[in-house]
Order: structure tokens, then sequence, then C-alpha cells
């Protein structure tokens, strides 16, 4: 009886219905996606997909080998013939830099996809359960969250002597799975509880169409963004061991570039054509991550973008969304508008 | 009331307990049940910790003296034997064997020794780094949580204006990997405008000790890690605390105390911000292992003496009783990190004072 | 003849938002003083926003269009509330009106004790009284609601919801208001609580002698306890009589609507047609 | 002629540093097809364990709950049959249907599950069920919950509660978050229901107005115990227990209050 008043309040508001849709497949692909149709997101979106293009032409839009070494062109500035200039070795940095987006792309999205079952595989059990069960598996989610990952990881990668990718996005992925479980547990422990759960158990329906049908559509927003938040960290993680050294550096990323720019004095003599392209990569792709997952959130908490747009709104009509004080407008300009 | 009906019972309902949530008698201010959950928690993730610990070494391919030996070959046999069992990796016993004596080494203090630092017990060499580490980490940690929290509190609370432009500017920053961030800062103040020395925690030279000169040393090259720590972290505690803000801005409360006439400031401070900082701090309490891997990119960075300097070397150099006996530092500090946050959340949330759940 | 407290003179609030929604349309009121007033409607009528609206606390997009809010101060003077700068309103809201909010866990802060909240009060509007004072009259104030004063130093998550809505009580009475704009006060409580509740506030209203406006769905209720009903529909007033002749002789379709939905207890079995 | 009994049924729940509380405590009832029994309490009173225990998502700590003389089975092909003898409507209407199912999906659910009409007559068995809880089915059937006013969606909860045909309805505080004015529109469809298709219900409520009007019988819950039962008209005009006396001077009864004002004031009406 508490939401009575709280849904009266809301109702006080104006609130916009979207228009009906037709619960057709096309309509319900639409729903599914609808988390990501926002500005925010389609721009995220857009910059994800044309990283992921250089990854997928990376032969066709490479000018060079990224090995080709050019002795009579070191360390060259930006020219004609070597867009971003070239290395110690004389070696190409654009090429380098579109076939590192490669590693950088599989590595995070394989990290993300195993990080993302396992998390939605243990949160959601967790959150289902009850008792003894669902505790237990809180607090193997705790400790994977409180240990801290990196060292773990520089530890663990320190004993392959040449380990391929598959096994460094394996451990990005074992190690980045507990925040997403943690979260999706919550809203699981939430959905369990509400009503048209209780009425699909009184239903019948098998437990696994009530995590499947029933949940799961619900949990999709957060699933999505669990998913877009251990793409960012897997790249992350991923550079920055490349950059530490601990994964071998003749497999090409963003990461091994710096590194080998680093090694080579490249900050310390200002050859910004070497070192800025890759971070400048690697920032662009977590803006572009980050978008997307600010578009989910407002979509999930649409408190947080109405608040910021809404007030912007207000602002251009004259208000202060923060005024204790209701203000007083004769009619005019208001019913002008109307 | 123009009528009152005569026959209402007149023993106090309240006392009864007519609705569900009777009132708590006799409760304690000290959340006894709540830090014992929490203790029972932490003493697991440490027993978890220590015996990852333990496997590490045993996964490998060969051991790590066999490794250590194939790379630095004037070691004698005698010298390998004795090393295996200091690393507690002696082959001929029994697993359980090793880990209850391995067990046994750690209560007693003994990580073993550095091979890298010349057969120096690993506790030792800990000891010299862990106060660098801590002093800059902790303090740029704290200082980035509360200019992020008090700063976020403030968007948060003055939303639409233009302060909400701050929110994608740290965003970005916190995107941009760290050591890059770092590397930039290092060529344009150090290496192009020289206002401050490249890396290492105080001048070739100085022995470390309580004078200004070395303390203002210290600070000279402690700035730039701190600020990049600082500016790199800032973005997650203020669009944090910015949109716990939002949400908790709707909340009665905050009306009631606008209703009461109190000004903004009071409200924004006392029931806004106060009620907001609480998940703040249980996410700070959760991110502590990642500030921890920020640290170690750090101090390879600026060349920084601390525990995460030694990891790396460590590591390098296949010193395995040294990156178990970090490993294990790094964790203990995470969780007593964890502690005090969740002692600090303990006191600010009075609910977790609830004798029952 | 009884002397008005709260004059409002078409009053209209709007949703200032695309396309603007008109939440309260050209309302006109006269309360009097020492009377109980009571608010009745459905969701969405606007019975709350308007009752918030007259005190200037609805935040925007809501914007007060057209009309006058005059409040007859006990000391002569009358005070045009829409023309009061934010500075005055402040100072103007919980001493001269209070509102009592539903009795969730919600209106009051979770984080600080019941007495912090109550000498906030105190604090902000009596900056002369100490702290002695002030801690002085929080406990007469809890003793007065019959919370005790022991209670000073809970949090509210530790009192039930009868307890809270006295502290909400207690919290409106603090400055000895003239009116007391209650808002579905007791909606929340199960119907022993809300009834000591309800005498609690007539045994106040008594010995302190506050204007009573009081917001609810609950249409028998407010037949039982106010002077006067005021039935809102759609941002608009469409009956305002005594509870007496809203009883017997209502004269708006709506209002018969609104009371032919109620079953009786008593008395034949059935809904009162009229 | 379907006959539910509840034989002497005790629950008691062991919480956490407070021991034991007795939620139902020796409650027994009968209720038969086309009769509505009208279970009124305070919050705490254990009414909705009682729903609880009859949708199975507790069991009883003693007692029996049987349907026309037999146990509840714990699974199985037995326990299904008694589901889809009896249904649940829920209280908050906001919250009993999944925001991402159209209301044809919610209705068309139950009908596949327990397998009421072949296929191909799915389609014309929702639009039917959403005519019996009076809804237009070409207007509501492909909308999704947030599209619906709180008064169509608790009518869309009672269709897919009756599209199992059941023979029993457990109804938990149906109307207590509706608008004022549509609540007697949905108990009226219910009371339409039990009179058209013989159903039996347990209204569940702390309404006592509406109770009687809607009940045949009351039973009134304090604290885990019945303390008084019986037709509805006897329980609220002439109470014998304390506590139902108390309930019945706590809720507002203008008709009382108006005869006793007159009264007192020589006599107006």
């Amino acid at each position: 009886m508490t939401t009575d008043l709280r849904t009266e309040r809301a109702a006080d508001l104006p609130t916009v219905r979207p228009p009906r849709p037709r619960a057709t497949f096309r309509a319900r692909l639409g729903s599914s996606f609808a988390m990501f149709r926002n500005r925010k997101s389609i721009t995220g979106l857009a910059i994800l997909g044309f990283f992921v293009l250089v990854a997928i032409l990376a032969d066709v839009l490479a000018p060079y080998s990224p090995t080709k070494v050019d002795s009579a062109a070191r360390l060259q500035p930006p020219s004609v013939e070597h867009w971003l200039g070239t290395t110690h070795l004389g070696e190409d940095v654009l090429s380098q830099v579109i076939y590192g987006t490669r590693g950088v792309i599989v590595v995070g999205f394989l990290a993300a996809i195993m990080a993302t079952i396992i998390a939605v595989v243990v949160g959601v059990v967790a959150g289902y359960l009850r008792g003894w069960r669902s505790e237990s598996l809180s607090a193997l989610t705790n400790v994977f969250l409180v240990i801290p990952g990196l060292p773990l990881i520089i530890i663990v990668a320190s004993m392959f002597d040449n380990p391929p990718l598959v096994v460094i996005a394996a451990v990005l992925g074992l190690t980045g799975w507990a925040w997403g479980a943690r979260v999706l547990r919550a809203q699981t422990m939430s959905l369990r509880n509400r009503d048209f759960i209780q009425a699909a158990r009184a239903n019948g329906e098998p437990l696994h169409r009530i995590i499947g049908k029933e949940m799961l559509p619900n949990l999709m927003a957060l699933i999505a963004a669990s998913f877009v938040g251990t793409v960012t960290a897997a790249i992350l993680g991923l550079t920055t061991l490349s950059y530490i050294g601990v994964i071998p550096v003749n497999t090409y990323n963003w990461g091994t570039i710096l590194n080998w720019a680093s090694a080579q004095g490249a900050f310390r003599q200002n050859q910004w054509w070497w070192f800025m392209p890759p971070g400048l990569c690697i920032a662009a792709i977590g803006v572009a991550l980050s978008l997307i997952n600010f578009g989910i959130d407002e979509y999930v908490n649409p408190r947080l973008r109405s608040a910021g747009e809404r007030a912007r709104a207000m602002r251009k009509r004259g208000l202060d969304v923060n005024d204790p004080v209701t203000a007083v407008r004769p009619a005019t300009s208001a019913q002008e508008r109307a | 009331m123009t009528a009152v009906q005569p026959q209402m019972p007149t023993q106090d309902a309240l006392e009864v307990g007519t609705t569900a949530t009777t009132a708590v008698k006799g409760r304690s201010r000290i959340p006894w049940r709540f830090l014992a959950g929490r203790a029972a928690f932490y003493l697991f993730t440490l027993w978890a910790a220590i015996t990852i610990n333990f496997f590490l070494p045993r996964m490998m391919k060969g051991d790590a003296v066999s490794q250590y030996l194939s790379r630095n070959r004037n070691v004698s046999p005698e010298a390998a034997d004795a090393l295996r069992s200091l690393l507690g990796l002696d082959t001929d016993k029994a697993l359980l064997h090793q880990y209850v004596d391995y067990w046994g080494l750690l209560l007693r203090g003994d990580l073993g020794v550095s091979l890298l630092h010349g057969l120096r017990p690993v506790t030792e060499v800990i000891s010299q780094a862990l106060p660098w580490t801590v002093g800059l980490v902790g303090f740029a940690t704290l200082v980035s949580f509360a200019i992020g929290t008090i700063g976020g509190g403030i968007v948060g609370w003055r939303r639409g204006s233009r302060l909400d432009g701050l929110i994608p500017v740290t965003t970005f920053l916190a995107t941009i990997p760290y050591f890059w961030l770092g590397l930039l800062a290092i060529a344009v103040f150090s290496v192009n405008l020289g206002w401050f020395p490249i890396g290492k925690a105080y001048g070739v030279g100085m022995r470390p000790e309580w004078t200004a000169e070395f303390i203002g040393q210290v600070i000279h090259h402690g700035t730039l890690p701190a600020v990049t720590i600082v500016i790199a972290s800032l973005g997650g505690w203020m669009l944090g605390m910015r949109n716990m803000m939002l949400t908790v801005l709707d909340e009665d409360y905050v009306m009631v105390a606008q209703a009461k006439g109190l000004p903004n400031k009071r409200v924004l401070w006392r029931y806004a911000a106060r009620n907001a900082v609480l998940p703040q701090i249980q996410s700070f309490a959760l991110s502590i292992g990642f500030i921890v891997g920020g640290t170690i990119v750090m101090e390879m960075v600026f060349s920084y003496p601390g525990v995460g300097k030694l990891l790396l070397d460590a590591t390098n150099a296949k010193d395995y009783a040294l990156m178990q006996g970090v490993f294990l530092v790094i964790t203990l500090s995470v969780l007593v990190a964890n502690i005090l946050a969740d002692i600090a959340y303990a006191f600010l949330d009075p609910r977790t004072r609830q004798t029952e759940a | 003849m009884r002397d008005s407290l709260l004059t409002v003179r078409d009053f209209s609030v709007v949703y200032d938002v695309d396309p603007p929604v008109e939440a309260v349309k050209n309302v006109t009121l006269e309360l009097h003083r020492g009377e109980i007033l009571g608010l009745a409607g459905e969701s969405g009528c606007g019975k709350t926003t308007l009752a918030y609206g007259v005190q200037r606390l609805l935040k925007a997009p809501a914007v007060i269009t057209s009309g006058s809010v005059v409040f007859h101060d006990s000391s002569g003077e009358d005070i045009e509330v829409d023309r009061l700068d934010a500075e005055q309103m402040r100072q103007f809201r919980w001493d001269k009106i209070s509102m009592v909010f539903q009795g969730a866990m919600n209106a009051l802060n979770p984080v600080a004790t019941i007495g912090s909240q109550l000498e906030d009060v105190f604090e902000v509007h009596r900056p002369t009284m100490s702290r002695a004072e002030r801690r002085e009259a929080v406990v007469e104030l809890l003793e007065i609601v019959k919370v005790g004063r022991q209670r000073r130093r809970s949090f509210p998550h530790e009192l039930s919801g009868g307890m809270r809505q006295r502290v909400m009580i207690a919290m409106a009475l603090a400055l000895r208001p003239q009116l007391m704009i209650m808002d579905e006060p007791t909606t929340a409580l199960d119907v022993l609580v809300q009834r000591e509740i309800l005498q609690q506030i007539s045994q106040l209203r008594h010995e302190f002698g506050f204007t009573v406006v009081f917001i609810t769905h609950d249409l028998p209720l407010l037949l039982e306890i106010s002077d006067r009903i005021a039935i809102m529909r759609e941002g608009e007033i469409v009956e305002l009589d005594t509870a007496e002749r809203i009883w017997t002789s209502p004269r708006d379709d709506y209002t018969k609507t609104l009371l032919s939905s109620f079953p009786r207890l008593t008395g034949e079995r059935g809904v009162v047609v009229r | 002629m379907t006959v539910l009994e509840f034989d002497r049924v005790t629950k008691i729940y062991s919480v956490r540093g407070a021991g034991q509380i007795k939620a139902l405590d020796d409650v027994s009832f009968t209720l038969t097809s086309g009769q509505t029994i009208g279970l009124v309490g305070q919050s705490g009173s254990g009414k909705s364990t009682i729903a609880k225990i009859l949708t199975q998502l507790e069991t009883p700590t003693s007692g029996q709950v049987r349907l026309d003389g037999e146990p509840i089975p714990r699974r199985g092909a037995g326990l299904r049959a008694y589901r889809q003898k009896l249904r649940m409507v829920f209280q908050d209407p906001f919250a009993s249907l999944n925001p991402y199912h159209s209301v044809r999906y919610h209705l068309e659910r139950p009908l596949r599950l327990d397998a009421v009409v072949p296929k191909a007559a799915l389609e014309d068995e929702v639009r039917r069920l959403l005519e019996r809880v009076r809804l237009e089915p070409e207007t509501v059937i492909d909308r999704r919950p947030h599209e619906l006013s709180g008064g169509q969606r608790q009518r869309v909860a009672i269709a897919r509660a009756l599209a199992s045909r059941p023979l029993l309805l457990v109804a938990d505080e149906p109307v207590s978050m509706l608008d004022v004015s549509i609540r007697l529109g949905v108990l009226n469809l219910l009371a339409d229901l039990r009179r058209e298709e013989g159903l039996g219900v347990l209204y569940i409520t702390h309404d006592l107005a509406t109770a009687r009007h809607f009940s045949d019988e009351i039973m009134v819950l304090n604290q885990g115990r019945v303390v008084e039962s019986g037709p509805a008209d006897d329980v609220i005009l002439r109470p014998q227990d304390p506590y139902t006396r108390e309930l019945r001077a706590a809720s507002p009864d203008p008709e009382k209050h108006f005869a006793s004002v007159s009264g007192q004031h020589g006599g107006v009406l």
C-alpha cells in the first residue's frame, strides 16, 4: 500500500505512452534492442562498429605488413608513404595500429562472452535460489571481486611461455565476471519476488521457462550492460598486460605497440606519431563502450536521462528544477505554446 | 475531528505491534551481526587467496626452482634443494602435507626468500616497498574519492546546469588506459616542461630520513603519479555519486526537508548527499581490488619503488617466492581496506545496526 | 461566521511539458480558521497538486499560471504567498503551514535520528533557541504525540508505521503552525492504528487549534472527520460543501459516483445511491 | 461441487534473533464452489500466509489442506491438477503481469500448459476470456501491461486466473491498489463469475465494508487465529468477538456517524 500513494503522485504527472506495438517478431526484436535505441548508444555502437570493420578488413586496409621493416625510413614522422610515421625499425605505425585492432577486438569480445556467460549463470542462479546455496554463490562472487585481479592475471600469464589469445581472453574472462554476477543476482532476487513470477509458478510453468521466458527478458538490459562493461575491462586489461610485457609482444595489439614505443623511449623523445594513435584508439573504443552503457543505464533508469534532459529543457523555459519554490508565471506564455 | 468513536481500545496498539515492523527493543549501537557476517566473509576470502597462492606455482610445467636454475647456472644442486624446501616445493611430500607445511610457514610469518634480492627474506623485501605504495596510492585514492563524491553530489544537485558537462569529461579520462595517461604526463610535464622529475620516489643519492629536504623530494616525485591516479579514477566516483543523487533527490524525505523550510545547503548535505554516499562507500570497498591493479601499472610507469614494481620485477625474473609474497600482501591490504570501508559503512548507515534482517 | 485563514483565488497549475498538462484549473477556495477541510478525489485528480501548490512546494516543470494565494496570519497581516521570494518562502514554510506526509518509511531521513530531524526545524526557524532548549522542545513534542522521550535517539527504521506517523505529526506541530496539510496521513496504516492517529489529531486540534486540510481518496473516512469537503476531478473542484450536505444531498454527478463506490458497512447491504 | 478444506493448519516461522512466530494457529475453514468467503484481518494477521499455503509457496507446519477430501500432492500430475483447480489473483496489478509480454501471451500460457483447448482454438479462447472480464479483445489483446490502466490490468489478471477453468479463486486484496471508482467494478465482476460459473472465491481483504458486501461468510483473523466467523451480516452487524468489534468501530461508517450526529443535534434527518 506504500505504492498506492506513489502511483498516485506519479499519476499526477503526465506520462508519455509509447505507441502500441504489434506483437510481431519485428516488434519483439525491436523491443529486445530498445535499450540501444537512443543517441548515446547509437553513437557508441557506430564507433565500435567502425573498429570491428577495421579488425575484419585489416588485410585490405593496412598499406603494409605490420612487421615489414623499412631500414631506410626509421622513426619518420607522418608522411605520404607512412601516414602515421614509422617505428625505430622502420615499420609502418598505421599498419600496426590496424592489425592491432584485431587482437584487441577478438580478446575483448571473447573475454566478455565468457565472463557474461559465467555472470549470467552464477548471478541468475544465485538470485533465484534461496538459503545457503544462494549465499555461498554470492560469497564466491564477492571473493572474485575482492581478490585483486591484475596481480593475479600477471602471475597466471607469467606461467605461460607464449600464451595464445584464447588463454589470455579466458584469464581475463575468469577474473572479470564477478561484478556482472553481483548486479544480476540483486536484480534476479528482486524479480523473483515480483508477483508475475509467482503467477507463472502458480500456472505451473517449468523452471527453465520461468528463468528463460519470464526473467531473462527483464534482465536483458543489465546483461548487455555487464557485457559492455567486461569488454571495456578486458580491452584495458589486455592493453595494460601487453604494455607491461606479460603478454608476448609479437602478437600485435595497441598495448604491444605502446610497449615498443615506451621501451624505445618514444615518450621521452616526443615521437608522438608512435605513441598517440594506439592510445587514442584505446580511448576511442573506451568512449564508445561507455556511451553504449550510458544509453543502457538511462534506459534502465529513465530518471538518469530525464533528470538532466528535463532540467535543461526547463532551463530553456526559464524554470529551475532546483528551485524549492514553485515558479509563478502568468498564464500567457504557457498557453501560447499550448 | 468532529466526532470521536467512544469504544476505542485504550491500550496502545503501537506497543502491541499492529504492523509487521515492530520497534526493535534493546538494540545495540554496535552492529555485531553485520560485522560478524563480514568477518566470516573476509576469513573465507583470505583462505581462498592463500590457497590460490599455494596452488599457483604448482600449476606450472616443471617447478619454479628448475626454471630459475635453468637461467642461473651458477647455483649448486645443494642450494637448489635448499631453495625447494624454502619454497615448500618438496616434491616427495604429499600435496596435503605440503599444504599444511605451507600454512605453518605462513603463520610463522615466513614467506621464503627472494632469489632476486640476494636470498633476503621476502617479508623484509616487501616491508621496504609497502610504505611507498600504501602512502602514495592510499593518499591519491582517498583524495580522488573525496573530490569525486563531493563533486558528484554537487553535479547531481545542480542537474541541468553547465556542471553536467563535467561528467563526460571525467568519464573520458577514466576510459583512457592509465599507463598511457602516465606516460603522456611524463612526456609533457617531465620531459618537455621539466616541472617534475621522471619517476622514482626520491632523487638519486638521497637516503630515506625525516628531513624537510627528503620529504620535499618525496612530494615532488609523488605529485605526478598521485595526480594521474586521481584524474584516472575521478570519473567513476563522480558518475556514481551523481547517479545516486538523482535517485535520492526524488525521495520523499528530501521533499519533506524542503517543506520544512530548511536551507538548500542543509537539504543537499544532510539529507540528499548523506544518503547518496552510502552506496558509494560500498562500491569503494569493492573497487579497492581494481585500484591495486592500477597501482602496479603506475609503479611501472613511474619506476616507483612500491610492491607493484616488486611484483613486476619478480615476474620477469620468475622469482616465485617473491611473487607469492607480494600477491599475498596485496590481497591482505585489500582486505584490510575493505574492512575499514565496511566499518565506516556500518556506522554511517544505522540500518546495518538492526538486530534482525 | 468564521474568519478565513487562506484564500485561494482562480488558482491554476500547469506542468510545462509537451503538451502542457493542466493539473489544477482555476480553483477558488476559502479555508476557514479552525475547520477540517477534506480534499477528496481519485489519483491524478490534482488534489495533491493543489495542496502542494498553495505552498509552492511543486518542482519544475510545475508552474503556477494564474491566481493568488493569501494567507491571513493570526497577527492580522495578510501574506501573499505567490509574491514571496525564495528566502521569504523558506521562512514561511512550516512556521505558518506544516505538512504531514504519508507515514511510510520514505518521509523520514533513514540515516538521521528522530530527535535530530525534529531539532532541524528549531535550528532553522528559531535560531535564538539554545541547544538545551531545542532538546527540551523535542522531548516535549515526543511526549505530546505519545511516542515517548526515549525514542529521541531512535532511527526511523526502528519504529512501527504508526509511530513514524506520530513523529511526523510531532514534527508538523513543532512551530505551532496555523494550518496543517495532511496528505494521505493514514493510507498506509491498519485501520486500528489509523483510528488512533485520527483521534490524536483530533485531540491536538482541540489543544492547539490549528486548521487542517485532509487529503485522501477514502471518502467514508473524510465524511466522518471533515467539516467541509471539496470533491476534485480533473483539476477542478466539482463540489464543495459541508460533509453532511455531501452525504445527504450531493449535487454533482461525480460526487454521487464516488459515494456509490463504497459499500455500506452497516444498514442495508449494498451501496448508497443518491 | 468442489470443496476446499483447511484442517487445523498451523504455520510457524522461525525468525533469526526473534525466536518462533506463529503466523497461523490452528486455522480451519471450508470453501465450497459457488461461495465467497471474506477473510478479514490487519497486516500481520496471517491472511497472506493462508494465500501462500494455498498456492504452494509455503507448506503448513502442521494440519492439512484438502481438495475434495484429498490432500494436496507435492509434485507431479496431482499438483498440476490442483493448481488448475485453484487460481490466484494478486494484489498489485502493476507487478503481477510481466512487463515484457503481451496480454495475448499472458492468457495463452495457462491455456497451453493445461491444454484447455486445442491449439487451433487458442486465439478464440483468449478473446472469449477477455470478453468474460468485460474487456474488448480487439483493443487490448496485443498490448503490453504498461499500456493498460490499473483496472484493465487487474481484469487481465483475472482472465489469466480463469483461463485454466478453475473451480476456486483466491483473490488477495484484489482492489486495494485500484482507483476508488473502479473498485466496485472489479469486485462485481468477481461476484458475477461466482454466480455464472459457480466459482468459489476466497476474498482476502482488510476492508470490512467490501467484505460484507461481497461475501457469504466472513472469517476474522487476528494474530494467526480465527477469532470469529459466520454469515457476513452476522459478523459485521452483530460482532461477538472484542477484536471484531474494535475493527468495526475503527472502520469509517458515515451512515452511523451522521445518524449519531443528527441525533445529537435534534434530528435533522
